[in-house]
Formats: structure tokens, C-alpha cells, sequence
């Protein structure tokens, strides 16, 4: 049977935020009747794997292409490819350096840990010692989540300083743990973590329980073992993005442009904070996954 | 000929220690040198507390570095160990979680998988003959995809498993010793680590390790049922992977599928900045075990230090090279 | 004869022996000159001081009467100065033409490029200067022992050296090789070149030789003409004592029972429908020409090589053999003629090696080994095969040629199977040990095991053989009783004489 | 001696064969088996694109594999391959970005840089007598630090570098043959394959290659300067990562300074798939490229048959152990 075929390629695979994405894909899927594909090159960062995959993907002539671009100039020739035999692209997560994609589905990354920032601030009383436990050194996504919240804390706490950046490579949640921890000894006075996504966030919980430690730590996304921290209280809250809806959205609209039919220039899939008090609130509970 | 006998026989006795007591004191050597400069460099390395952190650190990459040696002395490679630990962990989440069976008979459980999944690498490579690499770096992957596939990519979380928690973080010691708060997954390395060197160094398992490392052919001409042992080998090797990944389970309290590939690296260089050479038939778990702590004290160390990411990479780099270096001056300097 | 060589008061320690003392030696041009000792006395060690392997720890070398300072093998051949290694150093992955003249390549296109042709037409003249039909494109791996020590000595010819040293170059060779080595080593004498010649086979010396240097534990003992000193004057040099006189052989049990017999046994062109018997405390001699398949017979036996056909009984019972795990169980044991690379774990200790065919005996609850008696049992061989060694607990490769071989012995013999093929047992071992060797087959033979020794030296097997088979290009070619002449054997080891061409 | 020499010499001749000739028809088999099977299994596989695509793809790790090809022969390892092409097109940045020199300047640049890194290696292992694996897993982590280190974790961009992009993505075949579309990265893999095999097999270099990784103390014994030409060795090693890091770089038309790691593996196993052996003396070229093809194939194919990406490595790595176990059977059915 002729199901449309769709192919979303990501920026990652095994990762819990991706998987979120790849979630609310097949959702869509479903949904729409459609054959979809979802894949991502291993270990972030790997660019011409990506390329690899687009190629691969394009020699199955698909009816429209996701693409999460690791690098946003990179994939612009591909993509060309892609727009000359007339596939509609749609991007998600962050936006391709060209105007190839009729439609980009992904959320303000600075403007969230912003949020974050702030709320840091709030918890810790405006001021005293934060670290940032990050995930990725050189990924947009790990980019943005560190810059924002260092430009937030810069711009409006000039008494809060940030005393320590440590990386985890892909937030291995037990090296996660180990740099929380190490941190914690290197900083006697740090009041506060934040951990720019699931698995960091995860390890910073883990390395705050073996420490025993009472520093503020927020996280970042969602998964069940966040969850659970955030209800026990050992992270004070986190950050999500709504991966399952950027995975949803994105199929969606990939399906509407098989149709022809018109697609919004950008869908913001939007971002909220949530801790203990609202986690189960019905407009949060939606953007979390398990 | 006897005086040379007897002229000879104190020297050629520390020249056996050379190649083995002594080995890791050299070793060891590196190691010290780098708690001190680190001492000396922050006030904050050396506390109980990151002495601990330290300790708990290496334990899951200790215990693969354990797996690693035996395997390595043999005159093999695992490139699995990584993925295969991931595997196991999975396992484990699939028993006591999927299958909700108690705590213990999961935990055997999984060891079994581990000895059943490196029994047949082993066979792989005993019987089919195909190079350890080969067979281990295709086992990685498929391990590696095994466990993705097995829990659909998401982890299985723990959280039901009655205290299975407790059991890498929680700390019998300091139920006995008050005020010594050592990790139980420091006490797992440990045992794990002095039931290998028996294995080694008393058992005929252990010999048959080392011959085949050194010559396997003259081993076969001997009558040996070379292939038997060797599965044997990987099959002890994987139960040891097994136990890693049951560590590493219980301390984060979930089977990370995702998690794994990469871990083979800092084992196998454990191993060898321990001494033991890749090709065969010479090995220490001693020093396996100084190389591991070598390896975490300089990653801890550096973040201590708060050194920037890409810096702390070069400065881990050129003290793996470093280290070794150390190790062969001093052998020099000892034969 | 003007002086070539002068080595004074030449020592060398390694860690736990002291491989030289105050060693003396010299070599004229145009001579041969015998260099003897026992088993670890430090003859090679001595010669790979002056080939610029070892550097000395003390003493003085002289060429042509000049002090000199060799720190390396590129300088001793640059000096005129080529060795012929006892263990073999050579390239398996590479041809023997390639071996030849790595480091030396002929080139083309100005250097730029090797020039393979070149290479092996000037490696094929060697060989033919050398009566030796092999091709040059051999790869080195494809070749019987004895076809890689002639590769070895083709190599020392290529650097038209002034001093040639050859450490046991025939310990693998056949009659007829060895005969046209010495008609070489005849050539270059005349040539004035000096050749140092180190060997075991004391009737070589006497053929070759014009002075014999004798060393013991490392030291000079004497410097003797070789023509006019009875061997057995050498031999109480090299000893230190009068050897005692040797036993003859027991006579041979022609009732005992049949121990193993062979039927038919054959695979592909290396061996072709053999079969014999062995009797209980009897000593089969298998004599032959190197490549007449003996050693590949053994193999078959043992279950080391696949068989085509065959049958193999022991004690009259038919038994399956296809590893040697089975023909071990089934109480056979054989002793590879290549000990570097099928007899020893050289990184392994003494100790281990020794124990190694018999770990399960000293294995106890869980596998745990029992050192104590592995200690017992390999101090007991040390003792009884006077193996030099500073301890049970020393690597084996840093024995010297002549114990390794002792080591492997030992390890059969702990595992003591009721049959045991010995592959030249005595290979590269000192007169001494040799008697050791031919006293314990005896003993062994009385205490009723069933004994195959393969030996390409006939004055061996003559002395040790009960019974006699020969073997020719893979057949078995007859039977001869004890007490047989060499004449007898030859006759049976070259039938087919066409293809065999005689040496220069 | 005649007929011995005569039985010899027909074996040692196909001996001779099947250690290279041969072997490149057995492993290519492997390759052939799967194409088909692809071509059978989806119409989408055997069209100009795909296969232009799968060739692209091999371009890079081809070239890795050549240069991990000539160190492993030699008897060494090299885990330093992947990140030192990524310090190389950082390197290849730094001369047409920051310093603005023009393209053909600053890629003999990039492949002196290449080069340098390369002895620095082989020194290591050669003077210092660093054991190959950890000598080049130090270079690995420190080529990776610098990189990062260097253009401060950011890519490099290429936009300025006139047509530096061309020269991997361009096509000069189809300004030739118009119609096939073969990109250059393609003909640059085949030039640097052509080359190799050149070296291995008729200069002085290429036989101590062979010679050093068959037996290392023989080769010093013949009075071979072994240090000069290992360090050779790797340099050479290094200047081909070079060509890989260039080639990547102008196809992302960027400096990417997280690439890298990782693809030490994929280079190895295509050597080993090829029927390289990782104990030295043995090898060909030829065999090295088929096995890269062989790995990119799989992937390539899996994705067009829209294989779920878990089981795409799962897959992956059985095909690896396959390919090779088809190798022995063939081979030992040749023997
Ligand atoms: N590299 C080494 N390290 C330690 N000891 C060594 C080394 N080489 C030789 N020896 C020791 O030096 C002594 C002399 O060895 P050498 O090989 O010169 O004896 P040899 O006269 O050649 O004996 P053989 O006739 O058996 O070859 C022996 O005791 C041997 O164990
Ligand atoms: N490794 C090998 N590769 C190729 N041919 C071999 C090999 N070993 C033996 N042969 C050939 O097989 C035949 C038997 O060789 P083998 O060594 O068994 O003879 P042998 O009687 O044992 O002689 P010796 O034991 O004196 O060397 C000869 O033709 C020999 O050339
Ligand atoms: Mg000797
Ligand atoms: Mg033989």
C-alpha cells in the first residue's frame, strides 16, 4: 500500500529527550495513516553521519523530511537536494540556517533557562554561588542552555555568581553524579545546580542524595526518575520543553504539506517550569513524559 | 653450574618480583605522585568525603577493568565489556521489574546472562576462530542494540525493586565501622577484584590464562582443551560484567539502555596503564586496579580544580601517556 | 694468518646471570675456529657481543688489532662481521628472498623503488651457489625448520662478510645439507674469510675444524687444536670432568606387548599409507631426510594435523584421536621438534612450563593449584636434566637454547605417558645433557614405556634405537634391527636417488 | 633437496596467493552477497544516487582505514586516527579562516600539521617505547581537547574559503564523464588507496612495514634503523588523516571539533574485516577498502529497508561477525 512516507532525522537517538520526540511522532503517525522513520546519529554531534542518513533518506523518496540539524549550515546543501526534488521540509528543535524548511516546530532553548535562571535566583534568595552541570559542550542545544542561563544570571542578579561549568558528555547519569558531588566538595558554599537536561539532571539528583547535600538543584525536560525527584523534593523543579508535541507537530505538519495544504511558518511548542505544586496541574502534565 | 645456581638464585628472585610485586608499586608510584600534586593544588581533594567519591567512582569501571584483564592476559580484547554491562542491567530491570521476581534471585539472574552472553563470545572466538576484536566489537553492538530493542529505548526504573538501591549506594561498612561511609560498590569492587587475582594467581584456570597469553599453540600441544578454557575465560569475564552492571543499575536506581559504549576505552586503559601488556600472557589485577584509580583521580582531580572541559581532555591524555611512561622507566630502572 | 679478532676479558650480566666472565677469544683469517660448551656456558652470548646485539659490560674488543666499539648490528656488518642467529630471526610474513636482504634492498628509479626482480635473481644465485633448489618467493612461513636455517645461513653469505658467525647451524639440518655446508664454509676459508662455528655434534668439529675455544659457566677454559685433541679431551674441557662412559642401549623387548600401532595412516603427499608398531619398553628410531614427513606423521598421530585415513590403536584398542587433549588422554606425548614455537610458553617460569601438561594433578578443590608440589616436581627435572637455570621461578625465555629444549623434556616427562615421541630430542643439547637424554629414553624404555625418537642424526639413532623404521617422501620405506649401518639407512632414506642430487 | 623444494613450491606459491590476491576475492565476496541481497530486498537500493551516496559515505572512514591499515601491518594500533582528523580540518580552519591563507596553501598545511602529529606518535612508541595502544589513546583524548580548545567548541565555518567545499562535494568525473556524479572525496579515497597500496608494496618503506609488524627483533637484528621507520610509519598515518580531515571538513563545509571519536572502531574493523590481522606482518589495501564498503553497505542498506535504528545496530554488528567468519571458512577452504 502507498501510505505518504515521512522521514524525521534528529540530532540524536538513544538520548530520553529525542526518544520523547520520536514518541510524539509515531503518535501523529498513527494518526494521520502515515509511514514514518525516525532516526538519529548516535553521540550528538556527528554531522556527516547526519549527512548520511539525509542521503539515505532522500534515495527512499519520502513525501516530506523532518530534520533536527545538528549543524545549521551543514545540512544546507543536502536539503537543497531535498527542496529540488521537490520535498517539503519541515524543521524541528532548531532552525536550519537557510529557507528551505516551509515550517520550524521547536521552542525558545534561551528563553526557557532563562526561566530557570530566574528561578534559581528566586530559590537561593538573589544571591550567593551557582554551578551549571551540562550536558553538551558543543550542541545548539547544550550551547543555548548554558549561555541562556549564564546571560540571565549576568544581566539581572549581579549578586549571584557562577562559580563552575562542569560537562558530562551526552549526561551519563552516573558520571553526572560523580561531577555533582565533586563539585560540591570544590565549592563549599555553592547554593544552587542547574542541570541542562534529563540525564544531568537525573545524576545531579543522585549525586545530591549520596552527598547529602541541601544545595538548590533544578533540572531540565522530564522522565520518570525526574519526576519522582522532583516529587521527593530533591530537585527543586525543572524545565520542560514539550518533546512529544515538537515530535507531534512536526509529523503533523509534514502531513498537511503532503496535502498541500498551508503550514504555519513556526510552531512554538512552548516551554514551562514545574515542581512539586503544579506537576500533576492538567496544563503542565501533557509537556512531561514518563 | 650449581655455584651459578646458588649465586643467582636471591637475584632472580627479585627479578620475578619485577615482574610482578614490584609492578605495582611502580605503578602505584604515578598514582601517588598525582594524589599529591592534586593535595597540593586544592584543599578541597583530600577529604574523606572526595577520597570516598573517588573510590565510588571507580567502582564500575574498576570491575570492567577486572573483566578486561583476564581477558587481555589470555591474549584477547573485549571490546564489549561496555555494552554488554548496559545488557546486563538491563536484564536485571527486565527480572526484578518486567518479571517482578525478588531482589536476590534477579541479581543471579542476571549474572548468569553475563556468563551466558560472554560464554559466547568466547565460543566465537574459541570455536569459530574469529579475532577477539572482531567478535567483542560486533558483541558491542549487539548488546548495545539488544538492550535498546529489549526496553524500547526508555529506561526501566527501579523504583518497586524493594531496596535493590541500597545496594551499590547504601554502605555496610559504616553499619560496622561508624564514621566510615565507603559505598557498598566499593566493597563489590574489592571483592570482585580479590576474587580475580585468586583465580589468577592460584587456580588452574588462572595458569591456563597466562599460557595462552604466552603461547597457545605450545598450550594446545600439551594436551590442553585450549577451547574450553577459553569460553571459560570470557564466560568469567562477562559474569564480571554482569556484576558492573548491576552496580551501576542500582546506583542510579535504573537500566539506562543508552548508556555503555565508551566505558571499553577507560577499562581497557586501566588495564594497561596497570601494566599489563596486549599482548599477552604478563598481568596484574593489583595494577589494574592502580590504573583505574589513576584514572578517576585525574578526572576528579581536574573538575576539583574546576579546569576547563577540553582542557581537563588534553591534561587526562597526556597523563595516560605520562603514566606509562613512568611505569616503563622504572621497570628499566628495576631489570 | 693475520689476527681478525681479539675479545679480552669480555662480561656480560643480565638480571640474575652472569652470562660472562672475564671471557676470552680470538680468530685468525682463513680459519675455522670452533667455539664449544655446555648448554648456557655463553657462547651465543659472547658472539652477540661482538655482532653488536649484547654491549659488554666490560673487556675489550679488537679488529684487525684496532680497538673497537660495535653498539650495533648495522656497525658489526658495516666491520665485515655477519651472524648466523641460533634461535631463528627471521620474517615468517616475508619471502626467503626478502629476508635475505631486508635493510639491503636493491633499488630502482633512483632509489626510490624496490627492485623485487633484482631481489630475487640475486637471492636465487645464492641458492644456487649453494646447491639449494628453493624459491626464492617462498614465504618464510611455508618452510620446514631446516629450510629456514638454510635461508639463515643464504643470509650471512649475501654480506660477504670477513667474520662469519654460524651458532649451531646445522642443529636442524640432514647429512646432505650439512655436507654442503661444509663444502661453503670450505669455499670462504679459502677465501681467508674467519668463521667462528658454534655445534654441539662433536664429530662436525673434527670435520671443520682447525682450533676449538672451550667456555664453561661463562669463562674461558682453553684454546686447543682441534686435529690433534682426542674429543674426548674437549669434552672433559667443556664438563669439567670425565664423562662418564656411556651405557649402551638395552636390549629391546621383542615379546612385550604392542603399545601403539599405526595402520594406514595418510593425508595429501606428506604422508602415504604408513603404518608400524611399538612394543612396550621399546625405542623406535624414525630415521629419514628432512621433508620425508616424519615430523608430520608424529603430528598426525598426536592430533595435531588432521588424518585423511588411519587407524590408531593403543594397547590393541582402536582409539579416536583428533586433538591432542584425545591423544594425551589415550597416554600418548609428543615433544615438538620446533620448541619456540610449539614446545614453550616462553614468558611463562620454568615452574609453569614444566607443570604445564599436568596441571590437573596438581589441581585441588576449585582448580586451586598446589605450588609446593609443582615446585617439588620441576626443582626434581632441574636437578635431573641439570638444567641451568638461577630458579624454577625464572622466564623461559631467558634460558639458554640448549635448557629450553631441557624444559620441554621435562614437561613430557612429568606428565609420564606410557608412549612418547620425542622430535630431535636432542637438538641444539650439549654433549653432556645428550647422555643425560639417551640414559633417561633407557630408563624410561625399561620402566616399559613405549618410545618413537625422530632424529635426522644417524649416530643417534644407531645408538638409542631398539628397532629401526625409515621414512622417504612421506612412506614408510622399511624396517632395519638395531645394530644396522648409516650405509643401510641412507640406502632406505633416499630411494627414488633421482630426485636427490648429490652436493658439490 | 629438489623435490622438497618442488613440493614447496606450489604451496608456498597459492600460499602466497591466498595471503593477497586471493584474499581480496574471498572478502569481496562477503560485499557481494550483501549488495544483492539489498538490491533484491528494496528497489530503492541499486539507483546511481544510492550507490553514489554509499561511496561518498565510505570516502571518509576509507581513508581513515587506509591510514589504520599501514599502522596496524607494522604490528601497532592506532586509536588517534578519528580525532586527528578532526584536529586536522580544525587545523585546515585556523590556516583559511583565522590566518586567511589561500586553499591549496592551507591544505598542504592541513597535511604537514597531519604529518607532524603523526611522528609525534610514532616517537612516542618508537623512543619512549610507549605500548601503540596507549601512546595513541593519549594523542586520541589530547587531538580531541586541542580541537576544541582551538576554535573555543565552536565550528569553524568555511564561507569565506572559495570554494573549499567543491573540493570534496564537487565533481570533476562528471565534468569529465557527464552523468556520473562521483563526487571527488571519491577519487580522492581512491588516489590515497592507490597510493598506500603503492608504498606498501614496492618501496623500502612499505617492506619494513611488513617486516616490523612480522617479527620486530629480526628486522633490528638485520641492522634496520627500526625507530626512523616506525616513526615514518605513523607520520605517513597521520599525513592520510590529514586528507580524511580535509575531506570532511569541506564536505560540512566546516570544522566540526566534536566529530571524531568513535571513528577509530569503524576504521579498525573495516581494516580487520578486510583481512588484515590485528598481530601485524599481513594485510592488503584492497581488503581495507572492501571492508569499509562492507560497513557502510550495511548501514546504507538498513536505513533504505527502514530498519528500526535499534535493530539497524544489532544487525550491524552480526554482520561484522559474519563477514569475517566467511573470510576464515573461505580462506581455511583455500589452505
Ligand atoms: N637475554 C637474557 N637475559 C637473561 N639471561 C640470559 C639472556 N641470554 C642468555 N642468558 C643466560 O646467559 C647464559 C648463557 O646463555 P647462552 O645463550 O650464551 O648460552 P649458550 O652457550 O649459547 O647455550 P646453548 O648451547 O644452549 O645455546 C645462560 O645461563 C642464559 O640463561
Ligand atoms: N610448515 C610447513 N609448510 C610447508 N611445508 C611443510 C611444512 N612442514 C613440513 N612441510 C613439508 O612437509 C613434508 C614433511 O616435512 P617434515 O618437517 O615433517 O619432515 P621431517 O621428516 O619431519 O623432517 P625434519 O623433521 O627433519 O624437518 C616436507 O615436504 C616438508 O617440506
Ligand atoms: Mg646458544
Ligand atoms: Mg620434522
Amino acid at each position: 500500500e502507498d501510505k505518504p512516507y515521512v522521514a524525521i532525522i534528529s540530532k540524536g537517538f538513544s538520548h530520553q529527550f529525542w526518544q520523547a520526540v520520536k514518541l510524539g511522532a509515531e503518535k501523529a503517525a498513527t494518526e494521520f495513516n502515515v509511514d514514518m522513520t525516525f532516526e538519529g546519529p548516535d553521540g550528538e554531534g556527528a554531522v556527516d553521519r547526519q549527512l548520511d542518513m539525509l542521503q539515505a533518506a532522500l534515495a527512499k523518496h519520502p513525501g516530506a523530511l523532518g530534520i533536527a540539524a545538528i549543524d545549521s549550515q551543514a545540512t544546507v546543501p543536502v536539503l537543497q537536494q531535498y527542496k529540488d526534488a521537490g520535498i517539503p521540509v519541515i524543521a524541528f528543535d532548531s532552525g536550519v540556517a537557510s529557507d528551505i524548511p516551509i515550517s520550524s516546530a521547536s521552542t525558545d532553548n534561551l528563553a526557557s533557562v532563562a526561566l530557570a535562571a530566574d528561578k534559581m535566583a528566586e530559590l537561593i534568595g538573589g544571591e550567593g554561588e551557582v554551578a551549571i552541570l551540562a550536558h553538551d559542550q558543543t550542541s545548539q542545544t547544550g550551547i543555548e542552555r548554558r549561555d541562556g542561563f549564564v546571560n540571565q544570571i549576568k544581566a539581572k542578579y549581579p549578586k549571584i555568581t557562577i562559580v563552575d561549568i562542569q560537562y558530562v558528555a551526552g549526561g551519563d547519569h552516573a558520571l553526572s553524579a560523580d561531577a555533582t558531588k565533586t563539585m560540591l566538595l570544590a565549592h563549599p558554599n555553592l547554593k544552587g545546580i542547574f542541570a541542562t537536561n534529563e540525564g544531568t539532571a537525573i545524576g545531579l539528583a543522585i549525586g545530591k542524595r549520596e552527598s547529602g547535600s541541601k544545595i538548590v538543584a533544578i533540572g531540565y525536560d522530564s522522565g520518570a526518575e525526574q519526576l519522582a525527584a522532583i516529587r521527593d523534593g530533591t530537585l527543586a523543579g525543572s524545565i520542560t520543553q514539550n518533546p512529544v508535541g515538537i515530535g507531534y507537530e512536526t509529523v503533523k505538519a509534514a502531513v498537511m504539506a503532503i496535502k498541500g495544504e498551508a503550514v504555519p511558518a513556526h510552531i512554538d511548542t512552548g516551554f514551562y517550569w514545574y515542581d512539586k505544586t503544579n506537576i500533576d496541574d492538567p496544563i503542565i502534565k501533557p509537556n512531561l513524559y514518563e | 653450574m650449581n655455584d651459578v645456581g646458588t649465586v643467582v638464585r636471591p637475584r632472580s628472585a627479585d627479578s620475578f618480583r619485577s615482574s610482578a610485586l614490584f609492578q605495582q608499586i611502580l605503578a602505584s608510584s604515578g598514582l601517588i605522585v598525582l594524589l599529591v600534586g592534586f593535595s597540593l593544588a586544592s584543599p578541597n581533594f583530600l577529604q574523606t568525603a572526595n577520597i570516598i567519591n573517588i573510590l565510588q567512582a571507580t567502582s564500575v569501571n574498576g570491575v570492567l577493568a577486572v573483566a578486561a584483564t583476564l581477558v587481555i592476559i589470555s591474549g584477547g580484547i573485549d571490546l564489549s565489556v561496555g555494552t554488554l554491562m548496559t545488557f546486563c542491567s538491563v536484564a536485571a530491570g527486565v527480572f526484578m521489574i518486567y518479571l517482578g521476581v525478588p531482589v536476590p534471585v534477579g541479581i543471579v539472574g542476571t549474572l548468569i546472562v553475563g556468563l551466558a552472553a560472554g560464554s559466547l563470545s568466547g565460543t566465537f572466538i574459541a570455536k569459530l576462530k574469529i579475532p577477539p576484536f572482531i567478535a567483542t566489537l560486533g558483541m558491542m553492538l549487539i548488546y548495545k542494540g539488544l538492550s535498546l530493542a529489549i526496553c524500547g529505548a526508555k529506561p526501566i526504573y527501579f523504583t518497586n525493586a524493594g531496596g535493590f538501591n541500597q545496594f551499590s549506594a547504601g554502605s555496610l561498612v559504616s553499619a560496622v565501622i561508624p564514621g566510615v561511609p565507603l559505598p557498598n560498590s566499593v566493597v563489590v569492587l574489592f571483592a570482585v577484584a580479590v576474587t580475580a587475582a585468586f583465580v589468577l594467581g592460584r587456580t588452574a584456570l588462572g595458569r591456563y590464562t597466562f599460557a595462552m597469553g604466552s603461547n597457545e599453540e605450545a598450550l594446545r600441544l600439551s594436551g590442553v582443551n585450549i577451547d574450553r578454557w577459553k569460553i571459560a575465560i570470557y564466560g568469567l569475564a562477562g559474569a564480571i560484567c554482569a556484576v558492573a552492571g548491576i552496580l551501576i543499575a542500582s546506583r542510579i536506581n535504573s537500566a539506562q539502555p543508552a548508556i555503555g559504549q565508551g566505558y571499553e576505552l577507560d577499562a581497557i586503559a586501566a588495564v594497561v596503564i596497570g601494566g599489563t601488556s596486549l599482548s599477552g600472557g604478563r598481568g596484574t589485577i593489583v595494577g589494574t586496579m592502580i590504573g583505574a584509580l589513576i584514572i578517576s583521580v585525574v578526572a576528579n582531580g581536574l573538575r576539583i580544580l574546576s579546569v576547563p572541559q577540553e582542557w581537563q581532555i588534553v591534561v587526562t591524555g597526556s597523563i595516560i601517556i605520562v603514566a606509562v611512561y613512568f611505569d616503563i622507566l622504572r621497570r628499566r630502572g628495576a631489570a | 694468518m693475520s689476527l681478525l679478532v681479539q675479545m679480552h676479558e669480555i662480561d656480560k650480566e643480565f638480571p640474575g646471570v652472569r652470562a660472562l666472565k672475564r671471557a676470552h677469544f680470538e680468530l685468525e683469517a682463513g680459519e675455522v675456529h670452533a667455539l664449544m660448551g655446555e648448554n648456557g656456558a655463553g657462547k651465543s652470548t659472547l658472539m652477540k657481543v661482538l655482532a653488536g646485539v649484547y654491549r659488554r659490560d666490560g673487556g675489550l674488543v679488537k679488529l684487525d688489532g684496532e680497538p673497537v666499539e660495535i653498539t650495533s648490528p648495522r656497525q658489526a656488518q658495516e666491520r665485515g662481521i655477519a651472524i648466523i642467529h641460533q634461535e631463528m630471526s627471521l620474517m615468517r610474513h616475508l619471502t626467503a628472498a626478502q629476508n635475505i636482504f631486508i635493510g639491503r634492498e636493491p633499488k630502482n628509479f633512483g632509489g626510490l623503488l624496490l627492485d623485487e626482480r633484482a631481489l630475487n635473481a640475486q637471492a636465487a644465485a645464492i641458492f644456487a651457489a649453494m646447491h639449494l633448489s628453493l624459491d626464492p618467493r617462498v614465504l618464510i612461513d611455508n618452510l620446514t625448520i631446516a629450510k629456514q636455517q638454510m635461508v639463515e645461513i643464504a643470509k650471512a653469505l649475501s654480506f660477504k662478510s670477513r667474520v662469519l658467525i654460524m651458532d649451531e647451524p646445522t642443529a636442524a639440518l640432514t647429512e646432505a645439507e650439512i655436507h654442503e655446508l661444509f663444502a661453503i664454509i670450505g669455499r670462504l676459508k679459502a677465501e681467508g674469510v674467519g668463521i667462528v662455528y658454534i655445534s654441539h655434534k662433536m664429530d662436525e668439529i673434527k670435520r671443520i675444524a682447525d682450533r676449538v675455544t672451550v667456555m664453561r659457566d661463562g669463562e674461558y677454559v682453553g684454546t686447543v687444536p682441534a686435529a690433534d685433541t682426542p674429543i674426548e679431551k674437549i669434552i672433559s674441557m667443556m664438563v669439567g670432568r670425565e664423562l662418564s662412559q656411556e651405557i649402551a642401549s638395552a636390549p629391546g623387548k621383542n615379546n612385550a606387548p604392542v603399545a601403539l600401532e599405526v595402520r594406514g595412516l595418510s593425508r595429501g603427499k606428506e604422508i602415504r599409507d604408513v603404518s608400524f608398531s611399538v612394543r612396550r619398553g621399546e625405542i623406535l628410531g624414525l630415521a629419514g631426510l628432512m621433508g620425508a614427513g616424519r615430523t608430520e606423521v608424529a603430528r598426525a598421530i598426536f592430533g595435531a594435523d588432521p588424518r585423511d585415513a588411519g587407524e590408531i590403536l593403543v594397547d590393541g584398542k582402536p582409539v579416536s584421536i583428533h586433538s591432542p587433549r584425545d591423544a594425551v588422554q589415550a597416554g600418548i606425548g609428543y615433544l615438538s621438534e620446533d620448541r619456540k614455537h610449539f614446545g614453550l610458553a616462553t614468558g611463562l617460569t620454568v615452574r609453569n612450563n614444566i607443570a604445564l601438561a599436568s596441571l590437573e594433578r596438581f589441581s585441588g578443590f576449585g582448580g586451586v593449584l598446589r605450588e609446593d608440589e609443582m615446585e617439588k616436581a620441576a626443582r626434581r627435572f632441574i636437578g635431573q636434566l641439570s638444567i641451568k637455570t638461577p630458579s624454577d621461578l625464572q622466564e623461559a625465555r631467558l634460558l639458554s637454547g640448549g635448557n629450553q629444549q631441557k624444559v620441554v623434556i621435562a614437561k613430557w616427562l612429568l606428565r609420564d605417558c606410557p608412549i612418547l615421541i620425542f622430535d630431535e630430542p636432542t637438538r641444539g643439547i650439549d654433549v653432556g645433557a645428550k647422555a643425560e637424554i639417551y640414559k633417561l629414553l633407557n630408563a624410561l624404555a625399561a620402566q616399559g614405556c613405549a618410545i618413537i625418537v625422530i632424529s635426522s642424526e644417524l649416530p643417534e639413532i644407531l645408538r638409542i634405537s631398539h628397532r629401526i623404521a625409515v621414512m622417504c617422501e612421506g612412506r614408510l620405506t622399511g624396517e632395519l634391527p638395531a645394530g644396522s649401518s648409516q650405509e643401510e639407512i641412507m640406502l632406505l632414506a633416499t630411494q627414488r636417488q633421482s630426485a636427490v642430487r648429490e652436493a658439490a
